[in-house]
């Protein structure tokens, strides 16, 4: 019974399991649920950083179950998978916390609970896939098991938010199933391979790959919201604040970008892809819903449509780190997939504190918000410095590598790209800043909730803070051994980049 | 001297302890009556350790801080600049607010020392971001709209020119073997676009030192930022700008005669613009700004001195320093201490003197500097020069109107002297001009004879030249800059939400008409009337009679 | 053309008469007797065929269908009948009638 | 043990079984459920225990009663029909526990014995080997079907009723008239002896064209499904099931075994125009399912559109691949498991709310979760969205699409997924909003909910066993024969 074989399996089990038996539970257990879902987190940390230490000593993880007779389901902890693994179960800890807090009395959050934790096990699923068929399979059940998540709260405007969500995400499911199935057929696998398995292929299919890889990309760049198919983020705004923190800022968009490393660097080979010449219009699309996304954030007056419109610009930073296919640069653009998660989730979480505890929707609202409640609001700083790039906090690091690597990649338009974004967050986020910490308090917020002494009940603010830290942690200790540049530049030259 | 690089960490941690203890409510108390003396640890460590570095292991990019001698000189400068302001922000701290204040000026202090000792870039970017934004989040706590407008310019800025500075850096960083200053000195070196990057790095670090154009933030918030705060700023400004010359831009390594020239010309524009507004500011602390975009002048012309001959480096470098250290603590001190006359007429005489000491200092900083270039460039030894006159002659005339103001309010009912005790002011006037003076006396024992009686000459001729313009006054008071520049952006930023709106109400009409016409349920009407008509018994069976013939037709056909 | 091909097209005629009138008429009693018409027809073809073997001793199985055939044909009449029965007691009249036109 | 079980003849116990079982629950009303229920379960024993036959001594052959195939009546099961038999026994399995709770004690005594001789008329004609065979077990199936679509009595019940008798009669004779022809020309009803006479004469292709006319009229194809949506709408809740799951897929079984076996002689046009007919199905269906109302109308226009999957794999059988076959018997079987659970659903949400209409599904989430995530589990499979069986299906229909280069029904089949995922999420979307008007309900027995969740479970659970399932299909070597002979 070699263990090495089982870990994979019981990590995405590890969430699955709480969540079917949350699934089963009356409303008014809280306790055995809370129970439950912080044992599934905490099990689930555990088997994730034992993985982590193993991988680091170079072992082997894989799980492998038929599904066809000749093509079979691959669990597979490589460096990449576990970095998004790591990143998801961390994350999910702290969202649990903040949604216990976050649900306190509202309706039906059995069926809340346990749809979470099938996300999480999808997303979790999406990351240790280690075939294309596996991550296709993961990669849809995140569509199932986030759709109800949206329509939680069973207004017309939710049903319709999930209209459009679906209309998005199925239509990209089956552009994946008609790529995959191409693929199959030209190369008759499909496993995840270091530096991609189609370099073998005859000239003559090499207009079937690029088309192939137009379909894959597009598929994945629904969730990436990348420019045409961005449309269904805002919208998804609609959900509960730990639905649009944990999934629109962190597991469903990033399992959309993290689909296109996996794409680029493990189906199509980077130096691949790149003479197939099929990189650089992945790189304009994404510098385009750069700028996009950052020029349409700047006159959103809602908060979280605000910081869903920043969402669909800083993800594409990945997909561009991606697309430069220069070894800097991908450095850049994975460590992007952690320090935005760290950065975004906090200002989510913030958002939803403001919304809870003052019944702040608007941006206009927000005057004088840093004193009444000064500790979210310090949370919320950090994360908009990181996001604009500001040194101390995580997002300076990534923009610098991305920087860095299209100079190294010859591609000098991306600095303009990359100056031009910094400069829209700034214009986006400052004045929030602002209106919070310097401008007068109102008179009396929309609905005003009193927790005793401290600004907000416990379980609100400590996960804006935890992640905060994080965050500001990541900026600055990124040259201890497991911080998230040291890892990525572990998977740049383990999987991407050996000679 | 000690030999401990360990301890220069604890010029960090103490100001953040101190700020998290004035967080954190159980020690409130305790940390605000011992933050006015958080700068004291740097200040022990710039005059008791040696030079040296220290490695941390987990920071950024395997950084670490360097200490240096210009780390050294500035280290001390900001020490007693941040101990100034801790003194006179509890000598003046308002009660409103104060734990926020006093964390953002203790963030601010660590930031400066961090720019004084940072070893590589990225740490050095930190501490002028980290700086930056305390000071704006000190500084815009006024009350009034004026300074927050000011400040509000002040903040777009800092914060472009950091985007620029960033960028230059990963220009160096694709070069640079590794992160820190040394490497990215290198990198300077071979680059092949000079000029693109030295333009990157003049707009980049100007903005903060008043560089001509960039300018128009420096007077409105010089009049505007509190008692308090103005040495902090003097010490942020300094830093920010010069640190970032000293050790980014390769000096005395890299020949570059036609940028020198074209520098050349910069400065003495910088220099004719800066009498001109000199000339026009009639408040004491605007011409003290215009007193910095002067340093900042003679600093360029100096850069292009070297650019023309890099060998003057390895002999200027250290004067250079200390010269600037000696500008700034003058500066600071004239900022605190200019308009002090009015409250003690008993001081009165002592205040006279401190003043003119400080003047005098202040224009012998770049005299002393002149022996380097005397046999070399002429250029720069007129720039100097011509620089100190127009100091000594701007200081001279804001004090004698000062001086004509006092007479005019003693004679109209005397003037109400205002509650807040100055003594404090008093003190740290003097005491910070004593300091600039110990600075100052490496450079004067270079003096030549000849130059120091030139200069005594200088000193009374601009004498003469200010008590004969102290009448002169401009007809309308000097407009604040920045508004100008507001009302540019108010109006764009208006023109921009117009355009929006109605593109908004354009698409929403779009999607309603397209939704209206093409909404799939007016599609799909079409297809149940077929649906009905398919329903009906004798239309079914007719095409299944049709299906049959057809497949045996099929058959026949092709038998 | 010997005789039992003449049955054969006979029955074949009686089949597609059947068919026509399932076809045209609305009243479901003609629809049941067309569907007893067709199915006569059927029973024909097959014992027309029924003459193959060379001798004059007819072949058994097309024999053994057609029975089959009839006690399907009539137990199927009575099921058509009774339903018939039923439908009119409920809906009045022994018309299939077309979806009425749906409300859309 | 082994050895009993390896010689006893299942075929004929799963034929004889079920007829008894009718007749017991008719002469015994008092006892009809239990009845029903053991021998549901006993037929559910045997199809195992033929299943280990097959796979132990291959095909299973049987004269009745000692005569010889071109006079007597022979039993045959291969492992495309054991695979329909297991199709039989799950569906049938799941549908009856479903009823035990669902009709009162009135309707209950008429339903057991009807649906207990429809299924041993489905049994016999899995088993049949001979088309004249095949014609009595359709008439059987279909009279059967009616009786049971009747069964409730309401004007619209009787209506459908009366529409899907005529329907069915029509086809059975146009089948008949084919048989009689193939009789006349090859002088044999037995298929592997047609099979080895058969030429291309003008008879046997007017009697190809007959049969299949037929066939597709009782499969509800495309332009002949005028019939299906109002006896599958108005029929009570289980029939409807049976008759959605198993019936229609009775006669495209025929038409498959035919189409397998004897017409091996065949034409490009024949395989396209059902080809073209099933794609023109799975579009069409699927367009009128969007805009029902009411939510049985939907799923019975969703079982026009699912049934136009099945005869794409004409086309693609011209070249005879193994994967085709495999992928419809895999879509079939998917099919009827998430079907069935889909109309118990509609039953439950009709027990429960009294109406179906989809737009007042008022919370039905928080009040019916089972019944739901059985929707929600059925409709994952019906759209061939990964974990699920129908996605096995539909990965092979599309893998054997893309190897001929038929990229038309590749196409059509995202398409299709597509818009079936539009219709599934318009309901599950109403399931959790308020509606309007609101109602007091009715509680749901447990035994309904938790037998339409059991067969949507085993739909999505179908998806993982791909492998042994496809070992079962391998028996027989007809499948491989076509697979290995062209």
């Amino acid at each position: 019974m070699n263990w090495h074989t089982w870990i994979p399996l019981f990590v995405v089990v590890s969430s699955l399991l709480p969540g079917l038996i949350i699934f089963g539970l009356p409303e008014e257990r809280v306790g055995l649920r809370t129970i439950l879902n912080l044992t599934g987190a905490v099990i689930k940390l555990l088997l994730v950083s034992w993985m982590i230490w193993g991988v680091y000593q170079g072992d082997h993880f894989e799980t492998r179950v038929a599904l066809l007779p000749d093509l079979d389901l691959v669990l597979r902890a490589g460096p990449l998978a576990l970095f998004f693994v790591a990143l998801s179960t961390i994350l999910w800890l702290v969202t649990t916390i903040y949604a216990i807090g976050y649900l306190e009395g509202s309706p039906n959050r059995s069926r809340f609970f346990g749809f979470f934790s099938l996300c999480v096990t999808a997303t979790v699923g999406v990351a240790l896939a280690g075939n294309l068929i596996t991550f296709l399979l993961f990669y849809e059940l995140l569509t199932l098991a986030t759709y109800p998540l949206i329509v939680h709260r069973g207004t017309d405007t939710a049903r319709r938010a999930g209209q459009t969500y679906l209309r998005y995400t199925i239509f990209g499911g089956a552009l994946i199933l008609l790529g995959t199935v191409w693929l199959y057929q030209l190369t008759g696998t499909l496993e995840f391979t270091p530096r991609g398995f189609l370099t073998h292929i005859d000239p003559q299919h090499y207009p079937a790959l690029k088309i192939i890889f137009v379909l894959l990309i597009a598929g994945l760049g629904v969730k990436a919201a990348l420019f045409p198919l961005h449309g269904w983020l805002p919208q998804a705004m609609v959900a509960p604040a730990p639905v649009s923190a944990l999934l629109h800022a962190v597991a469903v968009v990033k399992a959309g970008a993290f689909g296109i490393v996996r794409v680029v660097y493990d189906v199509f080979g980077v130096e691949f892809s790149a003479d197939l010449g099929v990189t650089t219009p992945l790189a304009w699309i994404a510098a385009f819903t750069i700028i996009y996304g950052s020029l349409r954030a700047l006159f959103q007056d809602d908060l979280k449509r605000r910081l869903a419109f920043s969402t669909v610009s800083q993800v594409s930073y990945i997909a561009l780190g991606v697309a430069i296919a220069g070894p800097i640069a991908t450095i850049g653009g994975v460590v992007h997939l952690v320090h935005q998660g760290l950065m975004k989730i906090t200002l989510f979480f913030c958002a939803g504190n403001l919304a809870e505890t003052l019944g702040i929707h608007k941006v206009s609202e927000m005057n004088g918000v840093g004193r009444r409640m000064p500790w979210t609001m310090a949370a919320f700083t950090v994360g908009a410095l990181g996001m604009i790039g500001a040194p101390p906090v995580a997002g300076f690091i990534s923009k610098w590598y991305l920087g860095v690597g299209a100079l190294e990649a010859g591609q000098d338009w991306v600095l303009l790209v990359l100056m031009g974004s910094s400069l829209l967050n700034c214009a986006y986020f400052l004045p929030i800043l602002y209106s919070a910490w310097f401008k007068p308090t109102p008179k009396s917020w929309p609905e005003e909730h009193h927790f005793g002494r401290q600004e907000t009940a416990w379980a609100l603010l400590l996960p804006p803070l935890i992640t905060a830290l994080m965050a500001l942690a990541a900026g600055l200790m990124t040259g201890l051994p497991f911080s998230p540049l040291e890892w990525a530049k572990i998977i740049a030259e383990r999987e991407f980049y050996q000679p | 001297m000690i030999d401990a690089p360990f301890l220069l960490s604890i010029i960090i941690i103490m100001p953040l302890l101190l700020a998290v203890g004035v967080v954190v409510s159980v020690t409130q108390r305790v940390a605000i009556k011992i933050a006015p003396w958080a700068a004291l640890p740097a200040l022990l460590a710039g005059l008791l350790l040696d030079d040296g570095k220290l490695q941390l292991p987990g920071m950024l990019i395997n950084s670490y801080l360097l200490f240096d001698h210009t780390g050294r000189l500035f280290l001390l400068m900001s020490a007693i600049l941040w101990l100034a302001t801790g003194l006179l922000h509890q000598a003046h701290s308002g009660a409103l607010y104060a734990q926020q204040k006093i964390v953002f000026k203790l963030l601010a202090m660590t930031g400066c020392f961090f720019m004084s000792l940072a070893g590589d870039v990225l740490m050095f970017m930190t501490a002028t971001t980290l700086t930056g934004y305390s000071l704006y989040g000190l500084l815009a706590q006024e009350k009034n709209t004026t300074t927050r407008e000011a400040v509000n310019v002040m903040l777009v800025v800092l914060v472009v020119s950091d985007i620029v500075l960033f960028e230059l850096l990963q220009l160096l960083g694709m070069h640079a073997v590794s992160v820190d200053f040394i490497a990215m000195r290198q990198a300077f070196v071979i680059t092949e676009q000079m000029n693109v990057q030295f333009g990157l790095l003049l707009f980049g670090l100007g903005a903060k030192i008043g560089l001509l154009g960039l300018h128009f933030w420096l007077i409105p918030v010089f009049i505007t930022s509190h008692l308090a705060l103005r040495p902090a700023l003097i010490s942020f400004v300094f830093s920010a700008g010069f640190i970032g010359w000293l050790r980014l831009f390769p000096l005395g390594e890299v020949h570059y005669p036609a940028i020198g020239e074209l520098l050349q010309w910069g400065a003495w524009l910088m220099l004719g613009y800066a009498l001109l507004l000199g000339v026009r500011q009639i408040h004491r602390r605007g011409v003290l700004a215009v007193l910095l975009m002067i340093v900042t002048a003679l600093w360029l012309s100096i850069v292009a001195a070297i650019l023309i001959q890099p060998e003057l480096w390895l002999s200027l470098n250290r004067n250079l320093v200390s010269a600037v250290t000696q500008m700034g603590l003058v500066l600071s001190a004239l900022m605190i201490g200019q308009g002090l006359h009015k409250h003690k007429p008993a001081w009165k005489h002592r205040y006279a003197l401190t003043l003119w000491l400080a003047i005098f200092l202040l224009t012998v900083a770049p005299i002393s500097l002149v022996s380097h270039f005397v046999s070399v460039n002429s250029l720069t030894v007129a720039s100097l020069w011509i620089g100190a006159g127009l100091m000594m002659f701007i200081l001279w005339r804001t004090h004698f109107m000062l001086l004509a103001a006092a007479e005019a309010s003693s004679k109209s009912g005397g003037h109400k002297m205002r509650h807040t005790d100055s003594s404090v002011t008093h003190y740290l006037f003097s005491g910070l001009v004593l300091v600039g003076l110990m600075t100052a006396v490496p450079n004067l024992k270079m003096l030549s004879m000849f130059t120091v009686f030139s200069l005594f000459l200088l000193l009374g001729s601009m004498l003469v030249l200010a008590w004969l313009t102290r009448f002169y006054k401009p007809t309308e008071p000097s407009q604040l800059m920045s508004g100008f520049i507001m009302q540019q952006f108010k109006q764009g930023r208006s023109m921009i939400m117009e355009m929006t709106q109605y593109l908004d109400i354009y698409s929403n009409r779009l999607q309603k008409s397209i939704k209206k016409r093409f909404s799939p349920i007016f599609v799909l009407s079409h297809f149940s009337r077929y649906e009905r008509s398919l329903n009906r018994w004798s239309v079914a069976l007719i095409i299944m009679v049709l299906i049959g013939l057809l497949v045996s037709v099929q058959g026949l056909l092709n038998q | 053309m010997n005789i039992p091909m003449i049955y054969a097209l006979l029955g074949i005629t009686l089949f597609s008469v059947g068919l026509y009138g399932l076809i045209v008429r609305e009243h479901l009693l003609r629809k049941i007797l067309a569907l007893n018409i067709m199915g006569s027809g059927i029973f024909l073809v097959l014992v027309a065929l029924g003459k193959r073997s060379v001798g004059d001793l007819p072949d058994p199985v097309p024999h053994a269908m057609v029975i089959t055939g009839i006690v399907v044909a009539v137990s199927a009449t009575a099921l058509a009948l009774t339903l018939m029965l039923k439908l009119v007691e409920v809906s009045g009249s022994a018309v299939l009638h077309d979806a009425p036109k749906e409300r859309s | 043990m082994g050895g009993l079980l390896s010689d006893a003849h299942w075929g004929v116990l799963l034929i004889l079984l079920p007829l008894f079982g009718g007749l017991c629950s008719f002469l015994w009303p008092g006892a009809v459920k239990f009845i029903g229920l053991a021998t549901v379960s006993a037929v559910a024993l045997s199809v195992v225990g033929l299943g280990d036959q097959l796979l132990t001594t291959g095909v299973y052959h049987h004269a009745v009663g000692g005569w010889g195939a071109p006079l007597g009546i022979d039993l045959y099961a291969d492992g495309l029909s054991l695979f329909m038999l297991m199709v039989n026994a799950l569906v049938g399995l799941g549908v009856s526990i479903y009823a035990l709770d669902y009709f009162d004690q009135g309707e209950a005594r008429r339903f057991w014995p009807l649906w207990l001789l429809l299924l041993g008329g489905l049994n016999a004609l899995f088993l049949s080997a001979d088309i004249f065979n095949l014609y009595v077990t359709l008439e059987i199936v279909g009279l059967a079907g009616v009786g049971l679509a009747s069964l409730s009595r309401s004007g619209a019940a009787l209506d459908g009723a009366m529409r899907y008798l005529m329907a069915t009669l029509l086809g059975s004779l146009c089948y008949l008239l084919g048989v009689a022809l193939l009789y006349h020309s090859a002088g044999t009803v037995d298929i592997p002896l047609l099979a080895e006479r058969l030429e291309s004469t003008p008879p046997v292709w007017a009697a190809l064209g007959l049969i299949c006319a037929g066939l597709a009229l009782k499969t509800a194809l495309f332009p002949l499904h005028f019939w299906l949506p109002k006896a599958h709408a108005s029929a009570s809740a289980p029939v409807s099931a049976l008759l959605s799951a198993l019936v229609v897929k009775a006669s495209f079984y025929i038409l498959l075994r035919l189409w397998l076996e004897i017409f091996s002689v065949r034409t490009e046009g024949v395989d396209d125009l059902l080809g073209a007919l099933g794609m023109a199905a799975i579009i069409w269906g699927s367009l009128q399912a969007l805009q029902q109302t009411r939510l049985k109308l939907m799923i019975a226009y969703s079982t026009v559109s699912q049934m136009g999957y099945l005869f794409l794999v004409f086309p693609l059988a011209a070249a005879g691949a193994f994967s085709a076959w495999s992928a419809v018997a895999y879509l079939i079987l998917s099919h009827a498991l998430a079907k069935s659970s889909m109309f118990l659903v509609a039953g439950n949400l009709m027990h429960f709310g009294g109406h179906d209409r989809i737009a007042d599904l008022d919370r039905a989430v928080q009040r019916l979760p089972i019944t739901v995530g059985a929707f929600a589990l059925a409709g994952v499979s019906i759209m061939g969205l990964p974990p699920s069986g129908g996605f096995i299906g539909k990965w092979l229909l599309l893998n054997e699409a893309l190897n001929q280069g038929r990229w038309d029904l590749v196409i059509v089949m995202m398409i299709g997924g597509v818009l079936a995922a539009a219709y599934i999420f318009k309901v599950l979307g109403f399931a959790f909003t308020q509606a309007p008007v609101t109602h007091e309900p009715k509680g749901v027995p447990a035994i309904m909910e938790w037998s339409a969740l059991l067969l949507a479970v085993a739909a999505i659970v179908l998806g993982f066993l791909a492998s042994p399932l496809m070992l079962i299909l391998g028996i027989g070597e007809t499948v491989q024969l076509m697979g290995a002979g062209q």
